[in-house]
């Protein structure tokens, strides 16, 4: 072994990967240190649709079954988006679930018991999550209640909402075609492909921007090459997914056509890119980081801590709402389990599951989005296994317990070279 | 040196619960000189300097800056009259990264947008001035650097700012021979630019290497606030650890929470207690 | 809040009822018709009352029955969430007492005095007949039934599956018709009844021609993925409760059947009991209901229950259970027209 | 102002608070510093009840309401107590509810279908605890997944585990007499006030004990009259409440008498006392204590700190198991239902209420009494209200709220002050 | 001096991710001796005591304890062999009080039940003989020391026990002039009553001081491991900063990994890699 010097110069001095080989190289010594990035969790992910596509090949690896994860993930998906702000601060919000029951049934009182249009239905019902937050964030960053005892009484309260929204039980119908649109239908195939571009081109534009730029100021940049494989890679995937989910799936095309990508799926897409924005390239993202991390170092930075605190709260309300009007729109009604039951936890697992930290500082919106499709992976096929009720919670359990292990296994590494 | 003093504190106390750490405690820091704040292990010089920067809440006292009261109830504050801290307990933030953590709260923007590629570069060529060279990558995590590097990393961060006072405490700690040296050099820069400079040290070769007046706490009373020429390494020393020599320092063992200094004009209005 | 009591020991005497309800999501029954009715009759009465919901939480049961006992009631009327802390709860309040009437659910190995009920086994019995009617209608050959049941934990559902077990059995068993994918919802969890059926209708290829849902709630969510698939109106689905979403879709074609309790008779009758027994009388049913655990042959008031399709939807807004308005509204006002709905 | 020297002399120079004064002083000046141990909490408890006898003076005030009070709070304060080891870790267990259901059904199936006597079942319940614990311990301990996530499986595992062992849907009666005894049953009046009495007179022994191997090896010590009001003020509450709870509390004292302290306070307070006991006076309990407080730190000073997170999962389902059996007798039968609904969220809460963290290293056994008592009161109370569910919800939500803002204003100095 | 080193490490490799740290790394400690580790920022110092002492399992490497092969894979091993360690970053139980941080994984006990009052006197006693005057009480939680103060209480803990080794990673970085003393003071006692210690420090007058042997880490390669007498000031600076001085350190700059140090006996051995 001949070691060949890797530090000199002054404190910039890094290893620059200049070749394709040589990114590889780095990055495959990455994560075998331990930086893994999203791998476990799409690992995980691997490991389960294999599972399930070897018990029961026909029936969930068909279109129609790839359309179904979808719809079927996402209110759960919307509300961990949410939570994640909430859990990379290190606190919790145990209300998620019944505020976007609240919200649900506020949007359906609007639409469906006073008559208005969709859209003062939607904004109510953000405008709803948005005073919830509020309210929960002064409560933990003003008076300084822990946030579990907080979102615990929110948890109990909003329930009470809800029911009292609903009429003590009844259900409450949403009969207005743009919201029941949100969750049933699905973009024209043409319009699938051209947001597809859309997103391809968008990202290319950004990388090559980037790369240009640091090139300019003389600062490590990835060769074009690794950023032009990237872009590529981007394009395959979002191009067999539009291309899938384009294919013909209706049971009996006689009655009726039932092709192209579920209108939820650029709505997620287009808040994964909002928050993702928000949080790596804002001031306001860094500093819910910085806060997460260490708490008192954010305050000598000069960091208006309760301000953060407070937002991320309402964030979290407000992508709740958006939850459960997705939600609503899937069940085409509220009823007073809207936003229980097991929501919360699974919206909370989907998270943590992802790769995002109970204890602030670690985490990505995209968690939620990977975290939330090995969740509803898990409830798509172990519908189709057919189980008792007793049998199928035992199995989901253990599937759940399989995928997150796969997850920690390859991130072992990490902790065995002290990078954490 | 200047008539009017940058920061002037008067008649802080302090306690936390039970404990009164500071009590009557006043400090004068003159622009473009360099202060030195002494005093044994456990003496109040940290808390001292964290009622300055707003972090602790006094009990009571005065704050003077450029001779107008000023009340400074948190870091943002702070912040905002131009103090720029680098704490003994570095207070980074693990989970960022080195450039991260020296742009936190001021960060670089171009519109909404972060401006990565200037933060990058500017850490860049202040870390260059620090003698650092073992740092691989300016986006390696805080948590993964050595002491040194984390010390050194605070240090950059307090003094790339336009500030009009700078307060180190011990920030040569962890660093090496080198790296002391840069150090000691960049805060004599800084008060030569104009700046006032407090510095915390245990070692009084660098004290008298780059002070130009000591102050010296003791059992979190201030017993001496002299120019460095008129005092010697023996003397401070004796402040530090008994609280008196000669005619400085404390008048008796238990006396009332006096100022016995020698350096400070306006020692009669601190006794007074709110 | 229905407590029309004052809080004093003074009230010992005077006749007061505490009423425990389960919960309040199984079925929008419990909160929106039996308060209502319950309450309407008790100040008919002129009694105190004082009537709580356990949420679908055992202890949460026991800590109000605990609480009616201190506050002084003379007859507890339960609708127990299990035997277990049913019997308990019944037997703690006869040790003080106090006089207990069985509310719609028999506590097996009881002491009630009393038992008012619809027999749910009836309930899934119409389920099971109306989804054979609205298949005969429509002429199906050799259809496939998925049954969406309901929460896993509550012996209720267990009953209603019996019922229409006892009229589908047969026609599985004779070929007629065929078995298709079977489910517990838990919790009566509409939300998670979308994802269940979804992944029913994955499995069996499209293939379900009927959907034995065990009350309207989970019929609504099949409802909805079967509009999704636009198969919406070609598959009957069956419901309970007669809710007002439940009647819409059976006016807009979507859903074949409920079925409609008459909670107000139920009440009723349960209310003369009790207030009866709250003053110290006996009154006779004239029926009894054998505990086959305890062995008991339980005084009972029975009730039948009513199937209701598109026809005599009518009959439900004219008993007063739900309002005009409430099914009536937007689109639907012409759909009532048509059904003779005014 | 004159400042008398406090500070002297070697590194163990404390002011020492000789007379009683002094000692009180130097605790009003240490709970103003913000160190208020129980205070918040029993403030909160205070207030709670204050609220509650104004508004329902007879029934909430009755002894037949404090008896009920412990029973009805026993099972969630079970779970709480074996919580906190947990959560003193900063780990969770959101398993703990239904793991109390497993045991508890396992309970029900020994001593019912299979007719075994009650101390077989008692056993059988708390082995299958031990293993439940052990097994969720192994895997946040060895194979490192998040505690979240494997005792998110096991909420739904030991769901189905439930249903199952009660073969779905219907319940198992309880029938025998010890059992039943536990959660229904009360001391004999004479038994109440002696057990009492052995209370007080070990607490004396203990604290006298004490007090004099610190004096005679020269340290610190609280003034002797301290020590006596201690031991005074725990004999009068014990006294009151034997008192009391030795009423009659019969609704007709003709058909039955109903007096006597309830067999689950002598329950409750042993196991406080053990646990407290482990957690204070051991160096296991030191161990946890400094693995939640810098696991790093931990392992540097030679602990073995994988056997540490493995012990308190043991412990926390051990808990669960006792707590499930104390549910059961108090049901008089087990449903799929047990340790379900609102268990789990309950027993934390109590924990958090109580002061534990759950970020680790810092909770008592007492905190989850405590918090378990603000939680039975508000269940209590709330039942005596007669709101309808909706209306329930939310003013019980509310009323948590309260409690928790008495306490955190209560803590506010500690955080102004810098001593966290 | 005795003849077999107490401890002997050989050839050790240690890569953070892409990173490699430490490499090809040998060092000789000797009963009744100090050893003064020295090197700059970030050269590895820390790193090689973590590995020592089983914090980071090494990638390469061979450890020999009182000329016995043996494994060391977590602190506990460590403990069993009798080595003690002072962290850089301390390593505290900011939960923990004073006493319970000093005997942690430790504790004495009678019978189960801890032992307070032992551990209390203990504490007391070990914490007098280090000058920390101004310490309240030791029942006070270590989250509300001074540096200096958390500095003393970590150093305290290593030296109460029997140990054989007493590893201090800049001990004195956070003391006052009377602290420091102090614990040089201690470290030579140490030594005179047989333990061997490995002292790493920044300060080149307290290396001189104390040091039996000096050991020189630059960029992660032992560059000399020489003898206090044999070597200057100037030298030991050079080594530091520049990786060689005259015939010392490094013999090209881009060398293999050899440990060109004139001290060494076992040095052709550890040239070995596995
Ligand atoms: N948060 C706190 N709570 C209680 N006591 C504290 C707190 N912070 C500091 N103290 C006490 O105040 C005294 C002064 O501490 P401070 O950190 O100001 O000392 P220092 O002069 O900076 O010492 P060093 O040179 O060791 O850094 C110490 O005795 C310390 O124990
Ligand atoms: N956990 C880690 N992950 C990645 N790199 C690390 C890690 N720990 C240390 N390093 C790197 O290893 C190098 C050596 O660090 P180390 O702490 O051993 O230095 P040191 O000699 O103790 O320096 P100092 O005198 O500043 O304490 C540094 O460049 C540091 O960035
Ligand atoms: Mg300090
Ligand atoms: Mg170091």
């Amino acid at each position: 072994m001949t070691t060949t010097a890797v530090r000199k110069g002054g404190p910039a001095a890094v290893t620059p990967p200049p070749t394709v080989g040589g990114h590889v190289r780095n990055y495959w010594s990455r994560v075998r240190g331990g930086d893994v990035g999203a791998l476990p969790a799409v690992l995980g992910l691997i490991v389960l649709c294999t599972v399930f596509a070897v018990m029961r090949p026909s029936s969930f690896l068909s279109a129609g079954n790839f359309a179904n994860l979808f719809t079927q993930g996402a209110a759960v998906t919307l509300i961990a988006m949410g939570l994640v702000f909430v859990l990379l601060l290190g606190e919790i919000d145990l209300s998620a679930g019944f505020a976007s029951g609240v919200c649900a049934a506020v949007l359906a009182n609007v639409v469906t018991v006073l008559g208005y249009p969709w859209w003062v239905a939607v904004l109510a019902a953000v405008a709803t999550g948005l005073v919830i937050g509020t309210g929960l964030g002064l409560l933990v960053a003003k008076i300084g209640i822990p946030s579990f005892v907080v979102t615990l009484a929110g948890f109990l309260a909003f329930q009470g909402i809800v029911l009292l929204l609903v009429k003590e039980g009844t259900n409450i119908s949403i009969r207005d075609n743009v919201l029941l649109a949100i969750a049933n239908r699905n973009l024209t195939p043409t319009l699938g492909w051209a947001l597809a571009a859309l997103a391809v081109v968008g990202y290319a534009a950004v990388q090559l921007l980037r790369h240009r730029t640091r090139l300019a100021r003389g600062l490590i940049t990835d060769p074009i090459a690794v950023v032009a494989l990237r872009i590529g890679g981007l394009a395959v995937i979002l191009g067999t997914a539009v291309y899938v989910l384009n294919l013909e799936r209706s049971r009996n095309v006689l009655f009726s056509s039932l092709k192209g990508v579920p209108i939820v799926v650029p709505v997620i897409a287009v808040l994964l890119i909002i928050w993702t924005f928000v949080l790596q390239r804002t001031s306001y993202g860094r500093h819910i980081y910085a806060v997460g991390g260490n708490r008192e170092a954010a305050r000598r930075a000069g960091i208006n801590v309760d301000r953060i605190r407070i937002s991320v709260f309402v964030i979290c309300s407000s992508m709740a709402a958006v939850g459960g009007i997705v939600a609503a729109s899937r069940a085409n009604s509220v009823d007073p389990n809207t936003g229980g039951s097991n929501v919360l936890l699974y919206a909370v697992g989907a998270a943590v599951i992802g790769g995002t930290s109970l204890f602030g500082g670690k985490g990505r919106v995209l968690d939620a989005v990977l975290g939330g499709a090995v969740v509803a992976v898990i409830e798509n096929g172990m519908g189709l296994m057919g189980y008792s009720a007793g049998v199928k919670y035992v199995v989901t359990g253990l599937v759940l317990l399989l995928a997150a292990s796969v997850d920690a296994v390859s991130r072992r590494r990490a902790a065995a070279t002290g990078t954490r | 040196m200047s008539a009017t003093p940058l920061l002037e504190v008067r008649g802080i106390d302090k306690s936390f619960g039970p404990v009164q750490v500071l009590r009557d405690v006043a400090l004068t820091v003159h622009p473009g000189e360099v202060t030195a704040l002494v005093g044994d292990n456990g003496a109040g010089k940290s808390t001292l300097v964290k009622c300055i920067s707003g972090i602790h809440p006094t009990d009571a006292g005065e704050f003077l800056f450029n001779g107008e009261p000023v009340h400074i109830g948190n870091p943002r504050d702070a912040a905002a009259l131009g103090i720029e801290v680098v704490y003994q307990d570095l207070a980074l933030c693990d989970n960022l990264d080195i450039v991260q953590n020296m742009f936190l709260g001021r960060e670089k923007r171009s519109g909404i947008v972060l401006d990565e590629p200037t933060m990058e570069q500017l850490a860049a060529e202040t870390l260059a001035g620090l003698s650092i060279r073992t740092v691989t990558s300016l986006r390696q995590h805080v948590s993964s650097l050595s002491g040194g590097q984390r010390q050194t990393v605070a240090i950059a961060k307090a003094v790339l700012w336009n500030s009009r006072l700078v307060i180190l405490d011990e920030p040569t700690a962890a660093l090496g021979v080198a790296q002391t040296a840069q150090v000691l050099e960049l805060v004599r820069r800084l008060a030569d630019n104009g700046l006032a400079v407090v510095l915390i040290s245990h070692n009084m070769n660098d004290v008298f290497a780059v002070s130009d007046r000591i102050a010296a706490l003791y059992l979190g009373q201030m017993v001496a606030q002299v120019k460095t020429t008129d005092i010697t390494h023996a003397q401070v020393v004796e402040l530090i650890t008994a609280g008196r020599s000669g005619g400085l320092g404390l008048a008796t063992d238990a006396g009332t929470g006096g100022n016995g200094n020698g350096a400070q004009p306006a020692d009669s209005t601190s006794g007074g207690h709110r | 809040g229905g407590d029309s009591g004052d809080d004093q020991a003074s009230s010992a005497k005077t006749p007061k009822i505490g009423v425990i309800l389960p919960d309040s999501k199984s079925s929008a029954r419990w909160e929106s018709a039996d308060r209502r009715f319950l309450e309407e009759a008790f100040k008919a009465a002129g009694v105190q009352y004082d009537i709580q919901n356990a949420q679908n939480d055992k202890t949460a049961f026991q800590t109000i029955a605990d609480q009616m006992i201190t506050s002084g009631v003379t007859a507890l009327m339960i609708v127990n969430l299990d035997s277990g802390t049913g019997k308990a709860v019944l037997d703690k309040a006869k040790s003080q007492g106090v006089a207990t009437i069985d509310y719609d659910r028999l506590t097996l190995g009881g002491s009630a005095q009393y038992y008012v009920s619809f027999d749910n086994e009836s309930v899934g019995k119409l389920q099971g007949e109306g989804l054979v009617k609205c298949l005969t209608d429509q002429s199906a050959k050799n259809p496939v039934v998925a049954y969406l049941n309901g929460s896993p934990t509550d012996n209720n559902a267990t009953l209603f599956k019996n019922g229409y077990d006892s009229v589908l059995k047969p026609k599985f068993d004779a070929k007629e018709y065929t078995k298709g994918p079977e489910d517990a919802v838990p919790a009566w969890d509409n939300a998670q009844a979308t994802t269940i059926f979804e992944q029913q209708l994955t499995k069996a290829n499209g293939k379900i021609d009927a959907v034995l849902a065990a009350n309207d709630g989970l019929g609504n969510a099949a409802i909805s993925v079967l509009k999704k698939n636009k198969l919406n109106g070609k598959v009957p689905v069956t419901g309970q409760d007669a809710t007002p979403e439940g009647l819409q879709n059976i006016l807009a074609g979507d859903q074949c059947m409920t079925v409609y309790k008459a909670v107000r008779e139920e009440a009723k009758a349960a209310s003369d009991l009790a207030v009866a027994l709250a003053k110290g009388e006996k009154k006779e049913t004239g029926q009894t209901v054998k505990d086959p655990e305890g062995g008991r042959d339980v005084p009972s008031v029975l009730l039948t229950p009513k199937a209701i399709y598109k026809e005599n939807v009518k009959d439900v807004i004219a008993d007063g259970y739900v309002t005009k308005e409430e099914v009536c509204s937007g689109t639907y006002a012409k759909l009532c027209a048509d059904a003779g709905i005014s």
